[in-house]
């Protein structure tokens, strides 16, 4: 294994993207187990492998309250969740089903968010968010704020028109925005090169007029620096940047895949860049601390999961009465009929 | 606001079209709220068209750029865009040049706007107002459907299709402050006095007061009081139903003509109160039959009201076709006077 | 055909879930027709899924990858490619992993699939199978939809929506030899026997015959005979109202609970025939209330046969909002069996 | 003006083109007058000004009837409908609404259109032929016919996800199609360096991993050759071609188009490249033939022209009951309600 390149970072800076990492593989491991212990209701879409990308994007933003950075996710939200702000606690009860979910058990696995820390409910329509976040950059433009929307979504997503439409219109717009696309290969059971005669997603920006980056979704800083210089143009006035990070997941494409349509050999390749070891390799081969104090971080993230298991496990269920609340914001007499 | 139903001009009043009306609608929330902005193609492009049906002409000499916003042909993006900016905090009003494009971003309208707001637990909102025009005039299958009763049946999105000047600006006003997504479908043969003859020969203005005011969403108008026969119609039927009405007034038919202006949120109480006098009911639509809201109302009251019900319902709409171009197939398919005034006929002999 | 109805396994039955029963009439269809390929999202992919359901798993290895064509994620150029194909004399199976996605490809469906036909004067036709799987399972608002009353309204279109195995490979048989283009609406938790706790405990299996033989599209089932209501409902629905009505039976409460099978066109005959014996009319589905096709069942029975009809027409569906993800809210959303044994018990006492 | 290249081409072969690109000019200038006359019902847009991609591309195609090749059209077909051999009094009598027309009076102006030639009924929505191109490409590919489909565009179209989702579909299936954009510079009003940062529509091919290349519209040889070419590749399993095709078009967007999006002088230099007047020069001064062989030309193409028109006018209007027929190939009954 090859440690990623941390020179010039803070121990405190590099403990803080380790840490993050964590929260995400740990949390990720942890809802499967609860998942095959019915614990948890529907599906699951993990994040095992990609978490050097949501970490490092998200900690390019700006999470300043008054002009906060926002991003849209996509059916594999939790790793995006837990990196741009959005509570384990919160996260975990929204699996969970509960009141105290972060979309209060209205959401769900596949549409985890929170516009409090500058999340909307992810899309689980494939580009969905692609269409979207054009309407955030849009906003923030005529706005003037200053802030950025940066957009996740998966290599397979690029094939939909929704790519095409909202790419270009962002383009021609000169919208505040960052896309970054996570290329893990696959879409479901169906690889990359079997939907698209270019290798690369990146490749497609050019026919938009952006500037486009492909960067090794297995380092977190790497991302995080393509990211910031993303954003900080976007902020300028410079238009979207089209970024796509190299990535694998380690688990299959929801719960209950075999993986029978990619080798164990090419799987064992990626899980030797494995992001959370190449840093903690990183870390303790430079001597910015030792694997005590990676033990430590450890301890605390799995504090911080099991009190989010706990409580997610002592708290209360949707009062059903809540089904039929939200869906206007200036109610109106629902159907006459039962 | 029975002056919106008068059919002859009072000296003194100031009537507008639906399209004059619709723009004064627009610019006047353009200037009470910086967050209104219009997205869309050919909106806006000088030298241009103010839109497919010149409702824009003079906003971007007003507004600028930035407010009045053109695009590429995108719909999906311009649906998407309009979401997303409401969630932000803006009030978009994106345009569809024609409704038969809706079917372009439906999963920006149906999947996104309508649940973003209930997927976040009702921390975010979607106040966005599409504009939909509506309605046959000759162009074929892919521009003269009127497909608003697909979004009757989209929880989370509401729909309102005004007939007249002072409904379509009040409304649109209401709509544009709405915190909800609503969808404006206007006939095509409304805009101006062009749809005239269509419309049984009937004034297709109305007089719109100086005065700020919003019609409200969810609220129904009887268009004209009367005892034998219910009949609830929007656009260009709407003129038609009232024209017939008038002829079959001399043969002692005396239809009360309810305008439901709002298609979601119903105003199901007004029809039902109507029914209670009059005991019969006919629906009718430029919507294809099957599946149209005409069959919601009529499920409702068949449900609410069956035992006011002295005759069956009877739905008079476009029948279950693709629309044909040729003038004479077109009036073959949609609900014109005569097939009207036939029906009503029938329905007051049961 | 009864059989399809039984609800223990006699010995001898070849006893098929649906997911069985489709992949045989798919692969039956296929041997016979050298037109027929499937085409969608991870549908041959080896080492896959075949199909979000699994419903393909073998048909690759039996067929090859030029008639089990794996796409990229684009349900336009699916549903396009579909479209195309059928009017150069090929019969497409086009596949939506979960009906929730129609709405990307709504154009290519309404616009073109539907009207192609009609606006070349009956020149040209349009033969494909859009395979859609609809129903609640925990995957909340944008995984679980039932969209089918959309395409009820679309004039061109055909609407089936299987509820058995039975049924299911007959169904798809005939829709695979029918030269319109029919969608398929199939439930997910109806597939295999996971749904069975959700379907009141009911078997799922269904016999199935090893002989060719096709369900025609257009014909209802009566699924339990009885006097006292008429009872029609479909999918996962269906099973909870023939629980329901044997629970019912107990207190003398006798329903005739009728599978309508196809949405468009509509065996109405059969249910009016049931309501001028029963006189009393429940409907339900999984479908939101408003506007769903219920309404238009509901419609033409007040328009029919009124006179027919003791008590008000009921309508019992998922309330007009987004699905929520946890399953207390989800159960407070859908039609449960409980909602529906108590409308029926007081329908019963109107 | 600069007559176009006809170096090798027979007297019968130019004469042909030039009397095949006459005839929609004519046609659409008289059912302009027709129009304003208020004989035709509806709304035009026409072709005036693009006769040289219409004809050039179908004369490209094969039309034996035995394996012929296929076009899809667009909302402005009356061109590609008459090069594909849709007969003038079929098309006429459709402008028209009758029942002699090519549709049966079911179609009309942006739905021209006629299975026995070639030709599915025009689609008016703005790229929908891309969608359902694909479909008559996977059929030949897979009935081995040797069939090529070749679908019309303009360069709006280039910017819906129809285009995206098409195209990268029949790139990577290789199916046997030419895409021919007409770049006539405007979408409607719009045009097309504000919809897009890249200048060609022919620059967005690459990223589907498909030939393309440009070729002035104004040259009906040009255009042939290049459709030539992408046909016979198309046929041999080699995939599809991007074609853009550089016109523009002399008349409004739609009929009532007064153009103020666009400069006077703008047309003037258009009209300078006009394909009809070049190619007629291009005969003229090679002295293929001579002034008096032209105007005999002229004179056939006004006389099948008035032919149409007459037969229009004398054509039956279509049963009012036809309307209700052909919307399903199994009927159904019909919505009880009337
Ligand atoms: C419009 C749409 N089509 C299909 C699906 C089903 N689906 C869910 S995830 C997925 C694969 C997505 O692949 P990619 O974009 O690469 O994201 P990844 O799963 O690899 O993170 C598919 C096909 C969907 N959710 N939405
Ligand atoms: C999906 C869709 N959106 C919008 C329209 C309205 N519309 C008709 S033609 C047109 C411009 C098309 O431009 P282009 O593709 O360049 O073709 P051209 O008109 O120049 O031949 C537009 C916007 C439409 N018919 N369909
Ligand atoms: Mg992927
Ligand atoms: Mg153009």
């Amino acid at each position: 294994m090859i440690p990623i390149d941390i020179s010039g970072l803070t121990r405190d800076d590099a403990m803080h993207l380790y840490q993050e990492m964590l929260r995400i593989r740990r949390f990720e491991d942890r809802v499967y187990q609860l998942f095959l212990k019915g614990e948890l209701p529907g599906t699951l879409h993990q994040y095992q492998g990609q978490e050097a990308v949501a970490v490092g994007a998200c900690q390019a933003l700006h999470s300043d309250p008054k002009n906060m950075d926002w991003i849209t996710s996509t059916h594999r939200p939790h790793g995006h969740a837990l990196a741009k702000g959005v509570s384990m606690r919160g996260a975990m009860a929204e699996l969970y089903g509960k009141a105290t979910g972060c979309c209060g058990g209205k959401g769900g696995s596949m549409h985890l968010g929170d516009p409090d820390v500058g999340m909307i409910p992810a899309i689980a329509i494939v580009a969905g968010g692609i269409s979207v976040v054009s309407g955030l950059g849009l906003a923030f433009k005529l706005q003037k704020s200053g802030q950025v929307a940066l957009c996740f979504f998966g290599e397979g997503a690029s094939n939909e028109g929704a790519f095409h439409e909202g790419v270009n219109f962002a383009a021609v717009q000169k919208l505040p925005i960052v896309y970054v696309c996570e290329n893990n290969m696959y879409g479901a059971s169906t690889p990359f090169h079997k939907t698209s005669l270019v290798a690369n997603v990146a490749d497609r920006a050019a026919v938009y007029g952006i500037p486009s980056v492909i960067v090794d979704g297995m380092d977190v800083v790497a991302v995080r620096t393509a990211v910031a210089e993303a954003r900080e143009r976007a902020a300028a006035g410079g238009g979207p940047t089209l970024i796509e990070a190299k990535t694998y997941r380690f688990a299959g494409h929801s719960r209950g895949d075999a993986r029978g349509y990619r080798t164990r050999e090419e799987e064992a390749e990626w899980v030797d860049k494995d992001p959370i070891e190449r840093m903690a390799l990183a870390i303790t081969s430079t001597g910015l601390a030792d694997e005590a104090a990676l033990a430590a971080v450890r301890v605390a993230v799995d504090t911080e999961l099991e009190d989010s298991v706990e409580f997610s496990r002592n708290s209360p269920d949707p009062d059903p009465s809540d089904a039929l609340t939200d869906a206007y914001a200036t109610p109106i007499t629902i159907g006459a009929s039962s | 606001m029975s002056t919106a139903t008068d059919t002859v001009a009072v000296t003194g009043e100031r009537r507008l079209t639906i399209a004059e009306a619709i723009r004064e609608g627009i610019a006047e929330e353009m200037e009470r709220d910086p967050r209104v902005f219009l997205i869309g193609e050919d909106v806006g492009i000088p030298g241009g068209f103010g839109g497919a049906f010149g409702v824009y002409l003079g906003l971007p000499e007003k507004f600028g750029h930035d407010r009045i916003i053109d695009t590429p042909i995108s719909e999906k993006a311009i649906a998407g865009a309009a979401v997303g900016a409401a969630m932000m905090g803006m009030r978009p009003i994106p345009d569809m040049q024609y409704a038969d494009f809706l079917f372009e971003c439906m999963d920006e309208l149906v999947n996104q706007a309508a649940k973003m707001r209930y997927m976040s637990g009702g921390k975010l909102k979607v106040p966005l107002v599409m504009r939909c025009p509506v309605g046959t005039a000759n162009r074929g299958a892919q521009h003269g459907q009127c497909p608003e009763s697909y979004f009757i049946h989209v929880p989370g999105l509401k729909v309102v299709a005004p007939s007249d000047a002072y409904v379509a600006k009040g409304i649109i006003k209401a709509a544009i402050r709405d915190d909800d997504p609503v969808l404006v479908f206007e006939h095509k043969l409304l805009y101006g006095s062009k749809g005239r003859e269509q419309a049984g020969g009937l004034d297709l203005t109305a007089h719109v007061p100086v005065e700020d005011y919003v019609f409200p969403i969810g609220k129904a108008l009887i268009k004209r009081i009367g005892s034998t026969i219910t009949v609830v119609a929007t656009h260009l039927t709407l003129y038609r139903c009232l024209a017939a009405a008038e002829e079959l007034a001399k043969e002692g038919i005396d239809c009360e003509v309810i305008d439901p202006v709002s298609l979601q949120p119903f105003d199901t109480d007004t029809v039902f109160a109507s029914v209670e006098k009059t005991g019969r009911l006919l629906i009718a639509h430029e919507d294809t039959l099957t599946g149209g809201w005409g069959a919601e109302l009529a499920a409702r009251v068949a449900e609410e009201r069956l035992f006011s019900l002295a005759a069956p319902i009877k739905r008079v709409a476009s029948y279950d076709v693709p629309l044909p171009v040729a003038p004479i197939l077109e009036q073959a398919v949609v609900p014109t006077q005569a097939r009207i005034t036939d029906e009503l006929r029938k329905l007051a002999k049961v």
